[in-house]
């Protein structure tokens, strides 16, 4: 089969980008042809090919290591439908220093460690603090001026509170707990129930 | 039994494979004295995927009939290479050599006459077992050959998979209410063990209106006290906004300073204070 | 960006498809959407979308594990122009083995040197094997307990198969072979032309 029509050639530069593992040079283009059609129709062929995709799911694109399809960005939504991958989670400490910088704001990094027992690490507070969620309102005047800690608006925002009193009351926490506690020593499962309803 | 070698004369107009290069020159059938230059041998032999594909090789070469094959020629012409292979001391596999006896025994079974037995035995021709291998095989080997011929992916075909231009986007973590909740339950299980932290709604209330009086400051700069409260929210949460105060003052979080009575009162950060 | 029109969802499942690593069943594609369009939807813009690639360099087809585009062979010579290395040619050894097995699967290896008639060298399944066109699916109760071998879907993908029904028909030698076993029980000529009829 040798190609003669510009649209036989698009065909096979068209295939061979589709399939390709790296983005191609005009070089390797031209050596899809014998004879080489040489750089200038090549280039022109691409740019043809570039116009042809406009307005689909991919698109042609020209990067610094060459030509190569790649999908469109407002794809990407459902794209994403397909992974597997489980979201992350935070770890516990992350977890534990944002309850704490919630319920007790605004706190610095000592009284964070003084509730949970143990050394906070900066990452802990690095991340609450990139993602948003948490950032320093000021510093308390003691010696070392410690930062102190509150969360933010994004923080209620993202967890759908439009404010800090929305967040579950500490009583009810308590209670739960205290339930847990019975329920563990002595397993009153009715007084459970009466909780509940 | 003298039959004539049916099987050199290969005039058969069927097309024959090649089976072997010699010389750079394709090898369309045997020479027919059998003679083989030792130098070919080799190839020849690498030319067969065994005993099998060698007899099937002779069969078609001579155009005979599979299924009513002339033992004795055949054995002979078969003798005659696996012994040209074995003056040359090329290593022969031994499965040659096993075909060797099988066709050797066939051949004397159909010379001998047949001994009186039970009927289902009594037709069975000796030859039927290797007709039955032999047929086998060259199936497979065809089926082998169609393998080959299906366009295969890498070979004949690619598979496409463009780049996907995703935003490299870190997937955060969802956090609910209820995490924060457990997290919470669990803090406050740890610090039971030690001491009892006094814990109310309204108070919740207070720490709130501390950090927006807190941000309110965050500038450095003094703002005015009235400033700090909103009486659109209500007479309740002018009394938290005002407590909010009072806690941040004892806790040493702002400075609130009044320069006569009756006068402005502003409030300012403590650390912006002592910056000043 | 919600999908509305056929076009829509058919640009959606194309990128998809031409993005994708493995292949994509039905159950993937429904996944892109939500609301999940149905099977029925699915399958038919699978199957307008396998039309509207025709007479181009690269096919939409359906294999054993799903929908996927590759290339078409007839555009391998353009291909192999930038190919650094040229793909493995297999021995007839490992080719009448890999028969062997596609054919009557499962088989130890003393069955495939029966049918072939010489040792089977441990290299030849080997290259079957890191093919992955290949592997032990179990083993046979007899002594020794021999390694059973079958093919695998990888085998299917790779030759654009969706099942094994789909391989080549053995030749005639199969009704030749009837009739051997026919004449050898009790030579009931006519019964075996009656089969062939």
């Amino acid at each position: 089969m040798q190609p003669t029509t510009p649209e036989d050639f698009k065909r096979v530069i068209e295939t061979a980008l589709l399939a390709a593992t790296a983005p191609l040079q005009v070089a390797d283009v031209r050596r899809l042809f014998d004879p080489d059609p040489g750089a200038d129709l090549v280039r022109r062929l691409l740019d043809e090919l570039r116009t042809d995709w406009t307005g689909r799911g991919v698109e042609l694109v020209q990067i610094a290591s060459g030509w190569r399809f790649q999908t469109r960005p407002e794809y990407q939504v459902f794209l994403d439908r397909l992974k597997e991958e489980k979201p992350p989670k935070y770890s516990r400490a992350v977890l534990e220093t944002l309850a704490i910088i919630a319920y007790r704001q605004p706190v610095t990094r000592g009284d964070i460690e003084d509730i949970r027992g143990v050394a906070v690490s900066p990452n802990v507070l690095k991340t609450l603090e990139s993602r948003g969620w948490v950032d320093i309102v000021g510093h308390r005047d003691t010696p070392g001026r410690p930062a102190l800690f509150a969360t933010t608006r994004r923080f209620l925002d993202d967890l759908g509170l439009r404010s800090l009193t929305e967040l579950p009351a500490l009583t009810e926490i308590e209670r739960i707990m205290d339930l847990v506690d019975t329920k563990e020593i002595e397993s009153a499962a009715p007084a459970a129930n009466e909780e509940e309803s | 039994m003298n039959m004539p070698l049916a099987l050199a004369p290969a005039e058969t107009p069927v097309p024959v494979e090649v089976f072997a290069r010699l010389y750079g020159e394709p090898l369309l059938e045997l020479p027919k004295d059998l003679y083989i230059p030792p130098d070919a041998l080799e190839i020849f032999l690498d030319a067969f995927e065994g005993p099998l594909d060698l007899l099937l090789y002779l069969i078609r070469k001579a155009n005979l009939n599979i299924l009513d094959i002339p033992m004795a020629p055949l054995t002979e012409q078969y003798l005659v290479y696996v012994e040209a292979m074995r003056r040359h001391n090329l290593e022969l596999a031994a499965d040659y050599l096993l075909m060797a006896a099988t066709l050797l025994e066939i051949k004397s079974r159909m010379l001998l006459p047949r001994p009186p037995r039970e009927s289902e035995d009594e037709s069975l021709d000796p030859r039927a077992e290797l007709v039955r291998r032999l047929l086998e095989y060259e199936q497979m080997k065809m089926a082998a050959a169609r393998l080959d011929a299906m366009p295969r992916i890498e070979r004949d075909q690619e598979w496409v998979g463009i780049f996907v231009a995703e935003k490299v986007v870190e997937r955060l973590p969802e956090v609910s209410l209820h995490d924060l909740q457990f997290a919470w339950l669990k803090i406050m299980r740890k610090a039971r063990l030690t001491q009892h932290h006094q814990v109310k709604r309204d108070e919740l209330s207070v720490r709130e209106h501390m950090t927006t009086i807190l941000r309110k400051l965050a500038d450095g700069g003094f703002v005015v006290f009235d400033t700090l409260f909103e009486s659109a929210r209500g007479p309740a949460s002018l009394v938290v906004s005002f407590l909010a105060v009072l806690e941040l003052v004892k806790e040493k979080l702002v400075h609130v300073a009044q320069n006569e009575p009756f006068a402005p009162i502003y409030v300012k950060l403590a650390d912006a204070a002592n910056d000043a």
